[in-house]
């Protein structure tokens, strides 16, 4: 296939395929039979994370409708990254918590080619299935425990205001497609632009509208009630995906719709935005520390850095966007980090997400623990981690442009959520341990998927020049 | 050579503190003493060196090695003799080495450990004593000043265990750290004006500044000083701490509180009379408070009961003397007294020791009496001491306060003469009141009850409690000193007697041999030696009268004034004996008739309790219910904890909001959805 | 053209009645009926719409399909009448409240829709007259097989994943 | 050679990570190795003093070592020393040896975590010190937290987890708008010259404008002075001193205060200098509130650790101070006394830890008399008290001094309100000293109380011995940061007037009829003393450069 | 008609599903108000296709229906999974997830 009109969508292929393969492998296992299945997703996820790497500077288009540019491409390597942990922490708790596997698996792969979509579609309809392809699949991964109420409960919420959300956000394409008579981002950007629409409240109702539905999927504030309740009852790596995976495909899209489609438009949107943004990044830390389940926590906590990441998207320069996806590498790799450390001290009766839980886990998990801390630390923003580099880089965004007050309501907010990052760190390290009983010895792959994180953090924290200069080159070839 | 008369007692102190409590009290001691005496050896060495030369430049320097150099701040570490430090060395290495000649024995009931941590902290505060007087500028001089203070307060609270020792030597210590407080300033303020803190170039350069009319640069340096004096020298307001610093043991009081450290202060203004010389206005203030500390002091050690306490009020009385000899002008004569004071004063209180240790630790003067067919050696030294200091002719004490008067009077301050007059009378009395009541009379102690009964004073040293009771020192009768503290007694007496005759005054035939040694250093502040041109330089010279070149004139006067002043020293004596030997009733009575007199004399004029009610307690009092449980806890934790309990608070409200219902979540979605399409339709 | 404007306010009314009756009724069996009826209006607006296609589709396909897959979930779970209302009159947000603000919110955006529209220029001047309406079922097959060739594929997805995930969710507890 | 400073403990820790110690049965191996570790960096500090050239005309920055780190920012991996950092480093590389002896009876769980975070400690107070990328030194600066944080968490006392947390929230919430500022400078300085830099030679050029730099500079300050810290921001010191453990305290005093003056004298006022002039009389200000204030609540505690905490910051008051009045003698006093607290609180902190390990608790009223059973470390303690209350001769003295005579040039009316700190300081220090030592054994758990230890003699012997040395030949150390201070004052009194004698009223200032000195001071004499220097009327002079190395 | 009519229409559509949301105590119920909402966009679609004159508007409800169906079977059977739990289709009934 040289330069064919499929180049650009070998990725999402690559994933499907390996969804299939999955879902066949699982209809045709006979019972008891042990399939590596979470072996094909990876390989899955693989060959399109080796296809986004070959298609790196090709800037490869499919149908009209998608697009393999740096930008797309660097989401889609944190994509395969997101996934490629997630299957590997799944490992321990599939079989522990007796998922379908291959449903399962099919279901990751499913949502996140949804989410590559998201990426790399440049039409909003496209956008909008593949923001459904996530959704639905992410639903049905959430309310996968169907024995546990709660599971069912957190994917009835997640679905119903999920689809709220979307019948807001194609309310909002169909506004913008009344004005401009396009779904294609590209064209509605030359159309805007070519008219001046600033005082059209119809496209400031799509844009309107279209923020709703974006900021529902980024659980930016006051979107984002549902996100506590579907993290908490989701299975535990579950959460960790969707905090990541489901956060970076939506940014993805905002990005590209806002950045480029709405461009012409940003003094319209910013200001919204801003306040968004620093809403977000207030509610989720304030509220973060009456939190007394990890879960929730982090729930909070990760709508709080999709605060900090919508902050970059305010200021909408080359640095924001850039600080964008250095930040979606770095959250994604510790926030998973983090959430796989919990699915893994989990059981099947248990998600053991209480403070509580935690408490001593240092004496008896001393590994574990550390790893845990050094992901908080990162979560905090702590130097020598990915989290500080990160923050420090939609700072500089921020203030690049003289938006003082979200860098300062960032750094503060910042500072408030350590102290409920340290009371988790309080717990492992400085209570006793009480008469719980000692969570079970940890899968030698997911171990071995957490040390990986732990690396990418550190050296995403250490060493962040590679990763800021592919972010920069990603961004620079689009925009 | 210079450096080494104050590093020979800092090698004692070494050797002492490090291995010390190993060596036996006959080495430890031993090498204490035989350190001083021969820090003295070499002390009269460098002073005769010192006198071979041309008056004009007598000065040796040792240069030790540059000790801070900032930016344009340079400062050495320098010792420096002259005229002045070179009395000064040789009382603190002669009377040093005599009381620690003394204490080799006085000391001796002590443990090894304790015996060689005496004489190690005895060392140590020569060395700083030697570093204060020999210090070539201000803050060499500061180190010393320190030092001492610092000694002094580690020999105050030499029995540690006794809690009034270890209140006393705080307290010695605190305040002397606020007359510090200003001595800091003054000095900054120094750097600021003379940009150097040497004190020849300080004298030099003050010399081209004309004397103040106002008050200015130098009499707030001077003042500062001064003020700094007060607390190490013990005058009004800071004087307290004397009287309680007699907790220490006595060779100590002997020494420090009495012939050397104390007098820092007086050494410190005649270092500095330059400076004074140019702001009168500061020398009123130290004449004024000299006098008044005088006499005050006085009146309170006349009825104080606890021997040491009567001679600590003694000294302060003397240092006021010492003052106002400063304040008038009168260098000479104030440095004069000091060198005399040291003799007489040190033999008193080597006497009271003695008399102490014969006693087994009694000092209640109330419950002694006719020890002085006892303890003769202790006996006679002890009455030539207070002959001495009560100011009878021919003994050291009248030569220096005679001249001190003499001055006082010729410069004008007659009503300060008044009060140095009625302060001899009051010496001559309150030292014979105890003269007679410690050594005459009936014998009022009781073998079987000779330790302290007294409600005042706590009780006796428990070192020599521990160790008083056996061996020789068992209830026997009082046994006279024995032989080094015997010399030391002897020596002093003698010096008492002979000291004045280094400066016999012209009016009666001397030469005034001390004033023409010194007249190179207060020379110095002499003015018009430098030939300034224009009208501020000119008033300078015709206010700058050399004071030295004053006497002769005055013969006649001068005869007067030591008439009337050996009278007043007899009358004194006089009263003394028909008050408190032979009509011991008077007192009584007197006490009795005047109770509230009496009452306030006795409490030293509630002085502590009114700095304790007006300073210490307020403070302690703010600083724990207003600044720390007040400021710190509620205020500024409250607003960290606040600013804590508001995120935690906020934070549980809006937690209520998500409240599990999924219609609640979607009014929040629709709220934000209202409110950005509110925004854009309403902007 | 008054033809048009009647047929316009006869639809647009049933739709409208139809979509209120859906949240009125107490009934989840009427709630369907209704919004059956509701969208047999909104097929009529697309005829008036020269969408017929669309409007075929609307009955065929909504109307048809998915409704009858609600009234079947209804029927299976035999929960024909709403459970009554039991407040939980402890909890400090008192749960009517969201009802209450839900209500006014609703107005609201509607109100607000309307302003903005009614703002908005151009929009009172009818749809007809400037551009001919593409209604033919062929040119839409070739738009939909061409343009939105991808996005017809990624529908595939779509469905296969509501499919399967349909299934996880739906099938019995114990495997 | 920097470079290893930092790295020689983060080897260190790695090593200690490898050494498997679950049941504590390899405590001794760990604690050798550690001790080796901290005392290999004390020898390359040592290394680095004996390769330093403190001649005035040497280089700013020595030992430069710079690689490009994020280049896209100018973020450069940027190293180098001059005399004020050197010094910081030695006394970096003294303590903790000297922390980690100290906890080898303290700390008995945990031994290798807890050699551990002390080495990372290390290392990053080492970083921040040497730091010449802004950038890289906030990375050092937060992440110097982190350890400490642990270190006051799992091994302090029972108040431990409210102080930890107190601690570092409270350092944090000022050290982030530090970030921002420092994000901000950056900016400036890409919008002034079109590069990116973090680099702080290139920032000392920024030409920022006035109302810019107040803002900069608050938020440089805030972070510093809660570091420090200065009243009113004190409050979390006196709780994370007295709830960390020994080690952690004397880290935590003796050097981690001390980034707060460091990063004042070396950022907040070279970079801001118009805005360091007009904040400076506040910071004057709140400094000498400090140093009253915290002596009088010192004066009450019934704590040990918190009585010596509330010391420290009286005497961090005089650092600020001085640097207030950032003139050559208040900035070389400052560093002086910073080096001289570190030394003498530390040991403070290292003697109530060895009585609170006898007696398990720090409470005075529980103690008395103990100069019977303990008389040497009574000794010890009595040296070390003496140089925290500035006797002349020992360490405290000189920076005080130097501390108040560069601020009297300044304003004296700060001076005399500081100098009542010299009461205090007695007062409080003696005052406990007495409680404790003095007076008669009271409580029988007292009787028996073993004397110092051999290895605490290794702990408190070179801490006495430094605060006298320190006292005695101070310019063993003011020497080699003279040319740093003196640089760093140039550059920030080029931008504004003389700050001398800028209060003195009128009365009070000397009349100029003594010859005033030449710019350039003749050659002080080197044997003759009282060779008449010429009296240099009361000027700062910008130009006093030629110091005169007393070098003889 | 002017598309102005159309769009109010589509709005008060969109408005009622809302509406819906509260108004209701039965999880289908809530579905079906979902559903009002996206045929109110679809309404729109359509409205401004013909004010386009391409058949985009059309298409796109396709896409929206399918959607719509998908989200109705995963919907559903996420109701027949909740209504196995609790016995229940009040959606109050569901708030073990909160604070």
């Amino acid at each position: 296939m040289t330069s064919g009109q499929f180049d650009a969508v070998i990725p999402i292929i690559c994933v499907t395929l390996a969804g299939l393969v999955v879902l066949l492998a699982e209809a045709f296992r006979r019972k008891g039979e042990h399939m590596p299945i979470g072996g094909l997703a990876i390989i899955g996820l693989l060959g399109a994370g080796a296809a986004s790497i070959l298609l790196w500077d090709s800037n490869a288009e499919s149908f009209g409708a998608v697009t393999a540019d740096n930008f797309a491409l660097f989401v889609n390597l944190v994509l395969v990254g997101v996934g490629i942990l997630t299957v590997v922490f799944s490992s321990q708790t599939v079989d522990r918590d007796r998922l379908p596997a291959g449903e399962y698996y099919a279901m990751l792969l499913f949502a996140i080619v949804g989410m590559m979509l998201m990426g790399q579609a440049t039409d909003l309809l496209v956008i909008f299935l593949a923001l459904e392809t996530m959704s639905i699949a992410v639903y049905i991964l959430t309310g996968i425990r169907r024995d546990q109420q709660q599971s069912t409960e957190a994917a009835f919420k997640y679905f119903l205001l999920g689809a709220f959300a979307s019948s807001f956000f194609l309310y909002g394409i169909a506004f913008l497609y009344g004005v401009t008579g396009t779904t294609n981002i590209e064209r509605m950007s030359t159309a805007i632009a070519a008219q001046s629409m600033s005082g059209n409240p119809m496209i400031l109702l799509g844009i309107g509208l279209l923020i709703v539905g974006f900021a529902f999927k980024v659980a930016a504030v006051p979107f984002h009630m549902w996100s506590p309740d579907a993290y908490e009852g989701a299975p535990t790596i579950v959460t960790g995906f969707m905090s990541t995976g489901v956060k970076a495909a939506a940014i993805a899209a905002f990005v590209r719709v806002f950045l480029k489609g709405l461009d012409p438009m940003i003094a319209d949107w910013a200001p919204v935005l801003w306040w968004i943004a620093a809403a977000t990044m207030v509610v989720g830390t304030v509220v973060g520390v009456a939190q007394t389940s990890l879960k929730r926590m982090l729930a909070y906590s990760s709508i709080a850095h999709g605060g900090y990441i919508l902050a970059a998207l305010v200021v909408g320069t080359d640095v924001g966007k850039a600080a964008i996806l250095f930040y979606l590498a770095a959250y994604a790799l510790t926030n998973l980090g983090a959430f796989g450390i919990i699915a893994i001290l989990g059981t099947r009766e248990r998600a053991n997400d209480d403070l509580r839980d935690y408490a001593g886990l240092w004496h008896t998990h001393p590994a574990l623990a550390t790893l845990m801390t050094l992901f908080l630390l990162s979560l905090g923003g702590f130097p020598p981690t990915a989290g500080f580099i990160a923050k420090w880089y939609v700072f500089s965004a921020a203030i690049g442009s003289g938006y003082y007050g979200l860098a300062i309501i960032g750094v503060l907010s910042s500072v408030v959520s350590v102290f409920f990052y340290l009371r988790i760190v309080v717990m492992m390290y400085m209570t006793d341990r009480d008469a719980r009983p000692i969570p079970p010895p940890v899968h030698p792959v997911a171990m071995g998927g957490l040390v990986a994180a732990l690396i990418g953090v550190l050296y995403l924290g250490v060493l962040p020049t590679r990763l800021i200069d592919l972010a920069q080159q990603s961004i620079s070839t689009i925009f | 050579m210079l450096a080494l008369i104050p590093l020979l007692p800092l090698g004692g102190f070494l050797v002492n503190a490090f291995i010390g409590r190993r060596l036996p009290k006959s080495v430890s001691g031993g090498l204490a003493t035989a350190l001083m005496a021969v820090s003295f050896v070499i002390s009269v060495m460098q002073v005769l060196a010192l006198a071979a030369m041309p008056p004009e430049n007598r000065q040796i320097n040792q240069l030790l090695f540059n000790w801070i150099a900032v930016g344009d701040f340079t400062l050495d570490l320098a010792l420096r003799l002259d005229a002045l430090s070179a009395v000064m060395i040789l009382v603190v290495t002669g009377i040093g080495s005599l009381i620690h000649l003394y204490s080799t024995s006085y000391m001796h009931e002590e443990t090894d450990a304790d015996f060689a941590r005496f004489f190690s902290y005895l060392n140590l505060f020569c060395f700083f004593m030697l570093m204060l007087v020999l210090g070539s500028n201000v803050l060499v001089m500061f180190v010393g000043w320190e030092g001492v203070g610092l000694c002094s307060y580690l020999l105050i609270g030499f029995y540690y265990q006794k809690q009034s020792a270890a209140d006393a030597a705080k307290k010695a210590f605190v305040v002397n750290r606020v007359g510090d407080f200003a001595f800091i300033l003054g000095a900054l303020l120094l750097v600021v004006t003379f940009n150097s803190l040497d004190f020849n170039t300080m004298a030099l350069a003050a010399k081209a500044m004309p004397v103040e009319t106002g008050f200015g640069t130098l009499s707030l340096i001077t003042l500062l000083m001064f003020i700094g004096a007060t607390g190490k020298s013990a005058q009004i307001p800071l004087y307290t701490w004397l009287p309680d610093a007699m907790e220490g043991p006595t060779p100590v009081s002997a020494l420090i509180h009495a012939a050397t450290m104390v007098t820092a202060g007086v050494y410190m203004i005649g270092r500095n009379a330059m400076l004074f010389e140019h702001a009168p206005m500061t020398l009123q203030i130290v004449a004024v408070v000299g006098a008044a500390t005088a006499l005050f002091a006085g009146t309170i050690g006349l009825v104080q009961n606890d021997i040491k306490r009567v001679l600590a009020y003694s000294t302060v009385s003397q240092l006021g003397y010492m003052f106002l000899a400063m304040g008038v002008g009168a260098y000479g004569a104030g440095i004069f007294h000091l060198y005399t004071h040291a003799f007489f004063k040190a033999c008193l209180f080597l006497g009271s020791g003695a008399v102490i240790h014969a006693l087994h630790g009694e000092q209640d003067i109330r419950k002694m009496g006719g020890l002085k067919k006892h303890i003769p050696i202790t006996y006679w030294t002890f009455v030539i001491a207070s002959v001495a200091i009560a100011g009878v002719p021919l003994l050291s004490g009248f030569f220096s306060k005679d001249e001190i008067l003499f001055e006082t009077f010729v410069e004008g301050h007659q009503l300060l003469w008044v009060v140095g007059a009625v302060t001899s009378l009051l010496t001559a009395t309150y030292m014979w009141r105890l003269v007679h009541l410690t050594f005459h009379g009936e014998e009022r102690f009781g073998h079987s009850e000779a330790h302290g009964h007294d409600d005042h004073h706590a009780p006796a040293q428990p070192a020599i409690q521990a160790h008083g009771h056996s061996g020789a020192h068992g209830h026997g009768a009082p046994h006279d000193a024995p032989w080094p503290m015997a010399t030391a007694l002897v020596v002093l007496a003698v010096g008492s007697i002979v000291a004045g005759y280094v400066n016999v005054p012209h009016a009666v035939g001397g030469h005034a041999n001390l004033h023409e040694w010194l007249k190179p250093v207060f020379n110095a502040t002499n003015c018009g030696q430098e030939v300034t041109t224009g009208g501020l330089a000119g008033l300078a010279i015709a206010e700058c009268t050399p004071i030295e070149e004053r006497s002769g004139d005055h013969t006649a006067l001068e005869l007067t004034l030591m008439g009337v002043s050996s009278l007043l020293a007899f009358a004194g004596i006089l009263l003394a004996t028909l008050l408190w030997l032979k009509n011991r009733q008077i007192p009584a009575r007197l006490a009795a008739q005047y109770p509230g007199v009496h009452r306030l004399l006795l409490n030293k004029y509630y002085v502590d309790e009114l700095y304790d009610a007006t300073i210490v307690q307020p403070i302690k009092v703010m600083s724990t219910e207003g600044l720390w449980r007040g400021f710190d806890v509620k205020v500024v934790d409250g607003a960290v904890n606040g600013a804590g309990y508001l995120v935690s608070g906020v934070s549980v409200v809006l937690r209520l909001l998500q409240n599990g219902s999924v219609k609640t979540y979607a009014a929040s979605m629709f709220v934000g959805a209202v409110a950005v399409l509110a925004y854009y339709l309403w902007r | 053209m008054a033809s048009d404007a009647l047929l316009f306010y006869l639809f647009g009314g049933v739709t409208v009645l139809g979509a209120l009756a859906v949240v009125t009724q107490r009934n989840p069996v009427y709630s369907v009926l209704s919004i059956i009826a509701s969208f047999f209006g909104l097929a009529g607006l697309y005829v008036l719409l020269e969408a017929p296609f669309v409007a075929v589709a609307q009955i065929i396909i909504y109307a048809g399909a998915i409704m009858v897959l609600f009234l079947f979930t209804v029927m299976l779970l035999n929960a024909t009448r709403e459970d009554a209302a039991e407040w939980d009159r402890s909890h400090p947000l008192y749960r009517p409240f969201a009802v209450r603000v839900g209500g006014v919110l609703a107005v609201l955006l509607a109100l607000q829709l309307g302003w903005a529209l009614s703002r908005t220029s151009g929009l009172g001047v009818p749809i007809d007259l400037d551009r001919p309406a593409v209604s033919s079922v062929q040119e839409l097959g070739r738009v939909l097989f061409t343009d939105y060739m991808f996005a017809f594929e990624v529908t595939s997805i779509l469905i296969i994943a509501a499919m399967v995930g349909a299934v996880i969710l739906a099938r019995k507890r114990d495997e | 050679m920097l470079t290893l400073a930092i790295v020689t403990p983060i080897i260190g820790a790695i090593l200690l990570m490898l050494i498997p110690n679950r049941d504590g049965s390899k405590d001794a191996l760990i604690r050798y190795v550690a001790l080796g570790a901290s005392l290999a960096v004390f020898a390359i500090t040592l290394a680095l003093w004996a390769g330093f050239d403190s001649s005035a005309e040497a280089a700013a920055f020595q030992f430069v070592e710079r690689v490009p780190w994020i280049p896209a920012f100018g973020i450069d991996y940027s190293l180098g020393m001059d005399g004020l950092s050197l010094m910081l480093l030695v006394l970096t590389g003294f303590l903790t040896p000297i922390a980690l002896l100290s906890s080898w009876e303290s700390i008995e769980k945990k031994v290798k975590e807890f050699s551990i975070f002390m080495l990372l400690l290390e290392a990053s107070m080492l970083g921040v010190f040497v730091a010449l990328d802004i950038f890289l030194f906030y990375i050092f600066w937060d992440f110097v937290l982190i350890p400490m944080y642990f270190l006051i968490g799992i091994w302090g006392y029972d108040q431990r987890i409210y102080a930890a947390i107190k601690f570092i929230l409270y350092t944090m919430a000022g050290s982030v708008l530090m970030l921002v500022a420092i994000i901000g400078l950056s900016w400036m300085h890409q919008t002034m010259t079109g590069e990116y830099s973090f680099d702080l030679l290139k920032l000392y050029e920024l030409q920022i404008p006035e109302g810019t730099q107040y803002w900069l500079f608050l938020a440089f300050t805030l972070a510093f002075i809660i570091k420090v810290p200065l009243f009113p921001f004190h409050t979390w010191l006196p709780d994370a001193h007295v709830q960390a453990p020994t080690p952690g305290s004397v880290i935590l005093a003796g050097v981690m205060l001390k980034m707060g003056g460091y990063g004042l004298i070396r950022l907040a006022f070279p970079l801001f200098p118009e805005a360091a002039l007009y904040f400076a009389p506040l910071l004057a200000t709140l400094s000498v509130i400090a140093i009253v204030y915290g002596a009088l609540v010192a004066m009450v505690q019934p704590d040990m650790k918190k009585l010596v905490a509330y010391s420290s910051v009286s005497h961090m008051g005089f650092v600020i101070l001085g640097i207030a009045a950032f003139n050559v003698q208040g900035v070389q006093g400052a560093s002086y006394q910073m080096l001289a607290h570190g030394i003498s609180t530390g040991a403070l902190f290292c003697i109530v830890g060895m009585l609170s390990d006898r007696r398990h608790t720090r409470q005075i009223s529980e103690f008395g008399g103990l100069k019977a059973t303990m008389p040497r470390l009574t000794a010890v303690m009595l040296i070390i008290t003496l140089s925290s209350i500035g006797l002349p001769g020992m360490n405290g003295f000189i920076g005080e001094f130097l501390i108040m005579l560069g601020a009297f040039k300044w304003d004296p009316r700060f001076v005399v309100i500081a100098a009542l700190g010299v009461i205090l300081s007695a007062v409080y220090m003696l005052w406990m000293f007495q409680r404790v030592f003095y007076g008669k054994l009271t409580n029988d758990h007292n009787t028996g109380l073993p004397d110092l230890s051999f290895r605490e003699w290794a702990i408190v012997g070179p801490l006495a011995a430094a605060a006298i040395g320190m006292g005695v030949v101070p310019n063993v150390l003011l020497k080699p940061m003279e040319p740093a201070v003196q640089r760093l004052v140039e550059r920030v009194q080029a931008r504004q007037p003389l700050r001398v004698e800028a209060v003195l009223p009128e009365s009070l200032k000397p009349k100029p009829n003594a010859p005033t000195a030449e710019k350039q001071t003749p050659a002080r004499p080197q044997e003759v003393a009282p060779a008449v220097r010429p009296v240099t009327v009361a000027a700062e002079t910008l130009a006093s450069r030629n110091v005169s190395g007393g070098g003889r | 008609m002017p598309l102005g009519h159309y769009l109010v229409l589509s709005g008060l559509l969109f408005a009622i599903g809302t509406a819906g949301v509260f108004l209701r105590r039965n999880l289908i119920t809530l579905l079906l108000s979902v559903e009002l909402m996206l045929n109110a966009v679809n309404l729109a679609f359509v409205a401004f296709g013909r004010q386009w004159g391409a058949v985009d508007g059309q298409i796109i409800t396709f896409f929206v229906m399918t959607v719509a169906a998908a989200e109705a079977a995963v919907g559903l059977a996420l109701v027949i999974g909740l209504f196995r739990h609790r016995e229940s289709l009040n959606p109050e009934a569901f708030t073990s997830l909160k604070w």
